[in-house]
């Protein structure tokens, strides 16, 4: 295992007109780590997954990615240095099945095959994996929410990723339908790969995070292990508002 | 110097005529996302009506075009309800066909009615001018221009001020969002498609007072307002004012100053400079970005 | 040239039975054209040249617009420049036609790049618009080079006398040019629709955020699409100014071709294979046959039935069918109901 | 609001319904008539929809008349022409590609399309497939200088439209002017015209000014008209097409030019010139393939004036040059066929070369390259709102009124 995290930003930002959406976000990953990354609505997280992955330019700072500076550059080089990620709003491709959507990542990954033949086979495995056997002749637009997020996080296996940035997955899952996608997390953190997750839910955050980096307004507040970031009264203030605050202290 | 006055004024009434044309379709394209190809045979149709109306009852065309605008207003609210509202929800291009097709239709009927006739409505003042200095000042241009700034604050004030015109922007914004506050989508739409055929009436009887008209004209007229639109930007009342006088101006300039010939060719090459920097018009916002897809 | 290279490799090793099916079918049709390329008269020969043209142009216009959602309003730019390079070089420099016909493909693949960098950041009717405004553009770049390209007076290519290089096909031999052409463009997307090309191109289509996080180089993707798009049209082009003999920048940078291409692709199903292929030999078909029998009204009832066609199929012919097999639901009432307000 | 819809939706339905006319279809032909069918493709729809309805209605009545008419027989049947139409939407490849479909079907006459480019098209393929085709709606010289021998064109070429207005003007005009712009159109017909008449200008020692070019159909000439303001020209020569020719005379009024004259070609014989452009269009010069008061003579139309008179009881309007054009096509078709008894078109196209004959549309010859050198022009002029004939003199109905005072 090398030294060089996997993944590192050095005062990451960016600017939209007067509003600093992120600023100033410095950390760094290393391999085999699950991060997770949590804030309140509006502290930053989509823009910072877009900032990491090359889907918005930085207004400053940098990003790097097995210690190489791959600041500013295009989604696809990224993706081809083994970054994966998926959207918050699912983005599947609509008028392919389920099985073509995978074989479209199987197929662009820097060592894939090149032949559909193969990667449509391919894709069966990744199915499988994320839960969604036996769906692969059927079209995105038929699938229930809980498996239009599978197949977004399936896309994004289908990369090959060594480091994978999961943007709210579990959203609007119930809690059932959680436990597969963490125990997937778990599975993938034994093979090695690196995972990011941006969630809402505390829940699957604590259970499978290594580590946390708490956002708010666009910045780090603080980072470090799980609970002990829960625990936190700075965050729980940030995230959950003064007076939950409050009442947390007072039922201590 | 005189000559750059005279004819810079002339660019501004020519372009205040093109945006008259175009005020309705940028409209139609701002507020439905739907790119009426049958636009300029509206403005043909309107036109002939006005045409038609000053040669029954010897109706001046500035009265003459609100008989036009009532006509077309309701062949532009039967199209987008009975036909155009069919397909709304298809794929994004087909609209593009099936006014297409309309165009063909409506083109062609107005070929066996009026036997493709050069036109051209006559006035007793019809191509009078007068003089501020040394620059001449064609009256009815001048009228039509001012009857383009007229439609565009008018069309602004509705939008802004009147119940209708609030759920028309509020359908444009966001069609499931107005549905749920008790907007009739499917008569919003057809109303502001027959506002928009309303205006092209009225630009087309201005068209037939200044100049000559026919059917085959009807494809140059859509142009124009397609090239319009995009330069004055959607999302934007003003955008077809802008963008015609922009055009109105450069085509003037490019005539005097350049070959006469080369005045289209500019006219386009402004068009992709102008799309490639400012991809949203001069003063046309973030529509698209803003707006609520569904 | 790099574009098509990049194309073709997606064919290798598909040797299912399928492919002999379909190899075998393509045999059949070829067959079939070559008999009645003896049966036909001149006169009709030309007129199913028309359709082969339009088979091909459509096919060309599908791998931009109907793959890779770009609508293309000014794809008649690229006939037009294929054409017209295909005149000049004929005419001013006596180069053979089977010398032009590629270079004149080239030629439009290689603007179509240097156009597509710009032009391709933008979206919907931004870049349908655009487009349109290159062709208007370069029709009147035409037409103000007088002593390159005849301007308005149009130019004729030699087919007779000593600067003639390649002697003119006549009604048979264009018939079989355009079979090839229409062939080739089949071909193409063919390959395009199912290799990994073709379908990083719909995944642009579909989202180019997506698309571009699986690792699809999206501008590089949409530029080769362009410009492969480019070189059938002016391919397309060239073959037909050879048949035209003279030809006009009005004529070569007509609108009416563009919307065609369009009309046919999305009638029969865009975005697949067989769908602009029934296009174009539907409506050029029912165009020429109305022009034909219905001298003063074919315009009339060519419209009706593009207006019936678009209301009831809005997605187009394959594609409903499609949709129908996996429903099983043809009903075109369900289907009005799924596209209307 | 929802009632207004529905009526006006009926009045589309019913008006859509009443334009769908069925074409009547010619009659069979008895046993002792021989029927040679003539195939025309015109411009129905489209750029050029007018001028080929005008083309198609020469050719009708000429058809009219001379099956009326005509007791020339062919192997002892008497002979009768037909005539198929086709439509070229204005378009020079659909308009070669019709004469290849008549081809097919044996039709080996042709009478032209209507504009120089879809004429130029058909030419070269009259050539390819040996048919013989006589021309009234494609007049550019381009057509004739490619060797081609199968077309022969009744009109005169189109280096004599500015001529003949230059020359009246020299002959005619007192005082006579000293200046004279050329504006004109950038196609292809109106650069050879507005050449032709600049040569014939210096020539006759005008000062020349110009040429300006504009777009072709385009409606706003003001830049052309701008450029040459200060010059302050006697003679504005327009070499145009309707629209352009339309918009020059009103863009000039609102720019305050006044030359003594204009003169255009094409636009101002066109009957719409006059009613479009009211008291504007008084005295403006234009150049006519044919007035009715050209000379010649024969037995089908007999004079221009008897044409005319005619053709106004047929149609309901006034004969337009591009109607006598069309007859005149069709009537030296008809003239070959009898000569030579036959509908070979090789035995035709050597009728046609050495046909020379007096007719109401002037005199109808064929030089060797197919066009028709042998004709003047005639120049017209409108007087109060009536298309006058003022040149050649011989012909004139009215004297040139100049200068131009208005």
């Amino acid at each position: 295992m090398s030294t060089v995290p996997i993944l590192e930003t050095r005062g990451l930002g960016r600017r939209f007109g007067a509003l600093d959406a992120v600023s100033d976000v410095s950390f760094s990953v290393n391999q085999g780590e699950i991060l997770g990354v949590i804030g309140p609505n509006g502290a930053g997280k989509s823009t910072f997954i877009n900032l990491v992955t090359g889907h918005i330019k930085p207004t400053s700072g940098q990003v790097l990615i097995d210690g190489k500076d791959m600041t500013g550059q295009a989604p696809w080089d990224i993706a081809r240095a083994g970054v994966a990620r998926t959207f918050q709003i699912v983005k599947p491709f609509n008028g392919m099945t389920v099985r073509q959507n995978i074989a479209v990542g199987i197929m662009y990954e820097s060592h894939g095959t090149n032949r559909l033949s193969v990667a449509l086979e391919q894709a069966e495995a990744i199915l499988e994996e994320v839960g969604l056997g036996g769906s692969g002749d059927r079209m995105p637009g038929e699938l229930s929410t809980a498996d239009i997020r599978r197949l977004e996080f399936a896309k994004a296996l289908a990369t090959k990723p060594r480091l994978l940035l999961l943007d709210e997955v579990m959203a609007g899952l119930r809690p059932t339908e959680i436990e597969p996608s963490l125990e997937l997390i778990r599975t993938l953190k034994a093979r090695g790969t690196t995972v990011i997750v941006v969630e809402h839910v505390m829940k699957a955050i604590v259970a499978v995070s290594d580590r946390v980096l708490v956002l708010a307004q666009g910045k780090v507040l603080m980072q470090g292990g799980a609970h002990e970031v829960l625990a936190d009264p700075r965050v729980i203030e940030v995230y959950l508002g003064h007076r939950y605050a409050k009442r947390q202290k007072g039922n201590a | 110097m005189d000559t750059f006055l005279q004819v810079t004024a002339y660019g501004l009434l020519q372009g205040g005529l093109l945006a008259l044309v175009a005020v309705g379709f940028s409209l139609v394209w701002g507020i439905m996302n739907i790119v009426n190809l049958s636009h300029g045979a509206f403005v043909i149709l309107g036109a002939y009506i006005a045409w038609e109306v000053q040669g029954w009852f010897g109706l001046d065309p500035f009265l003459g075009m609100f008989v036009s605008a009532i006509v077309l207003f309701c062949v532009g609210y039967v199209i987008q309800r009975y036909l155009i509202n069919l397909i709304v929800n298809g794929p994004v291009f087909i609209t593009l066909l099936l006014t297409f097709g309309i165009n063909m239709a409506l083109i062609q009927g107005m070929n066996l009615v009026f036997t493709a006739d050069f036109r051209s409505i006559q006035t007793s003042y019809g191509s009078n001018s007068f003089e501020i200095g040394n620059i001449r000042i064609p009256l009815v241009r001048l009228l039509a221009f001012l009857l383009a700034i007229v439609i565009t604050f008018a069309l602004v004030a509705f939008v802004k001020r009147t119940r209708t015109g609030i759920s028309i922007m509020a359908t444009g914004m966001d069609r499931g969002a107005a549905r749920l506050m008790g907007i009739r989508a499917r008569h919003v739409y057809a109303l502001t498609f027959a506002i928009s055929a309303a205006l092209a009436g009225m630009a087309g009887t201005m068209i037939a007072t200044i100049e000559t008209f026919d059917p085959s004209k009807a494809g140059k007229f859509t142009l124009m307002a397609f090239v319009v639109a995009v330069l004055g930007g959607l999302g934007n009342m003003y955008g077809a004012l802008v963008g015609g006088l922009l055009i109105g101006l450069v085509e003037a300039w490019a005539g005097q100053y350049l070959s006469g010939t080369w005045v289209n060719g500019i006219a386009f090459l402004v068009l992709i400079l102008v799309l490639i920097f400012r991809p949203n018009g001069l003063v046309g916002k973030a529509f698209y970005a803003a707006r609520v897809e569904i | 040239m790099t574009t098509m290279n990049k194309g073709i490799q997606g064919l290798k090793g598909k040797g299912s039975q399928r492919t002999m099916l379909e190899g075998a079918l393509v045999l059949i049709v070829i067959a079939l054209a070559l008999v009645i390329r003896t049966k036909l008269p001149g006169g009709e020969l030309r007129a199913v040249s028309t359709i082969f043209m339009f088979i091909a142009l459509s096919q060309a216009w599908n791998i931009i617009g109907g793959f890779t959602g770009y609508a293309s309003f000014g794809q008649v730019v690229f006939f037009g420049m294929g054409g017209y390079f295909t005149a000049v070089v004929m005419l001013k420099f006596h180069f053979s036609f089977w010398l032009a016909l590629p270079l004149a493909g080239v030629f439009a693949a290689v603007f179509a790049a240097l156009i597509g960098q710009p032009l391709l950041k933008l979206k919907g009717h931004y870049f349908a618009i655009a487009t349109l405004g290159v062709a208007e553009g370069m029709r009147e770049v035409v037409i103000n080079l007088p002593d390159l390209t005849g301007g308005g007076a149009g130019i004729s290519v030699p087919i007779a006398g000593t600067f003639a290089k390649t002697q003119y096909l006549g009604d048979a031999g264009f018939y079989l040019l355009f079979l090839g052409l229409a062939l080739f463009a089949v071909g193409i997307g063919t390959l395009v629709s199912r290799n990994k090309f073709g379908y990083g191109l719909r995944a642009i289509h579909q989202n180019e955020d997506a698309a571009a996080a699986v690792g699809i180089n999206t501008v590089r993707s949409k530029v080769m699409a362009y410009s492969l798009s480019a070189f059938i049209t002016g391919v397309v082009g060239a073959s037909y100014v050879f048949q035209q003999v003279t030809i006009f920048p009005e004529r070569l940078f007509d609108v009416e071709i563009t919307v065609l291409m369009i009309m046919m692709v999305v009638i029969g199903g865009s975005g697949t294979v067989v769908g602009p292929l029934l296009g174009a030999i539907g409506l050029q078909f029912i165009s020429e046959y109305l022009r034909e029998h219905f001298t003063n009204v074919h315009t009339f009832i060519l419209a009706a039935i593009i207006i019936l066609a678009v209301i009831l199929i809005p997605q187009g012919a394959v594609n409903y069918f499609r949709e129908g097999r996996r429903t099983k639901d043809y009903s075109l009432l369900a289907n009005i109901r799924r596209y209307r307000l | 609001m929802k009632k207004t819809p529905r009526t006006s939706a009926a009045i589309i339905a019913a008006s859509c319904l009443a334009v769908f006319g069925i074409n009547a279809i010619p009659a069979a032909s008895a046993a002792d008539v021989v029927t040679i069918t003539l195939g025309a493709s015109v411009p129905l729809t489209g750029s050029l929809a007018k001028e080929g309805l005008l083309t198609k209605e020469g050719y009708q009545f000429c058809q009219e008349k001379v099956n009326a008419l005509s007791t020339a027989t062919i192997g002892g049947k008497q002979k009768k022409i037909d005539i198929v139409y086709q439509d070229d939407t204005s378009k020079p490849d659909v308009a070669a590609q019709n004469l290849s479909k008549f081809n097919d079907k044996g039709i080996k006459l042709i009478l032209s399309s209507y504009g120089s480019a879809n004429v130029n098209a058909q030419a070269a393929v009259v050539e390819l497939n040996k048919q013989t085709m006589v021309d009234s709606g494609g007049a550019d010289d381009a057509i004739f200088n490619k060797g081609y021998t199968r077309t022969f064109n009744v009109m005169s070429p189109a280096s004599e439209y500015a001529t003949s207005m230059v020359k009246a003007i020299s002959e005619m005009a007192k005082p006579k002017p000293v200046t004279m712009a050329f504006l004109s159109a950038d196609d292809g017909f109106s650069k050879t015209v507005t050449l032709g008449g600049m040569k014939a200008a210096t020539a006759l020692g005008f000062t020349v000014i110009g040429p300006q070019y504009f777009p072709n159909a385009t409606s706003d000439v003001s830049a052309a008209l701008n450029k040459i303001k200060a010059d302050k020209p006697d003679v504005i020569l327009g070499s145009v097409h309707f629209v352009e020719g339309v918009a020059m005379i009103k863009q000039a009024k609102e720019l305050g030019i006044t030359p003594k004259s204009f003169a255009q070609t094409v636009a101002p014989p066109i009957l719409d010139f006059a009613t479009t452009l009211g008291p504007l269009a008084e005295n403006v010069l234009g150049s006519s393939q044919w007035s009715s008061v050209v000379k010649g003579q024969e037995k089908y139309f007999g004079k221009a004036s008897n044409y005319a008179s005619e053709f106004l009881a047929r149609f309901g309007h006034e004969a337009t040059y591009h109607n006598a054009e069309a007859s005149a096509a069709c009537l030296a078709m008809v003239l070959a066929i009898e000569k030579t008894k036959s509908a070979d078109a090789d035995k035709i196209k050597t009728a046609l070369s050495a046909l020379d004959v007096q007719s109401f549309f002037g005199r109808i010859k064929f030089d060797s390259t197919g066009q028709n050198t042998f004709k003047p022009m005639v120049v017209i002029q409108i007087q109060k709102g009536k298309i006058i004939t003022v040149w050649p003199r011989a012909i004139a109905q009215a004297k040139m009124i100049w200068p131009y005072v208005k």
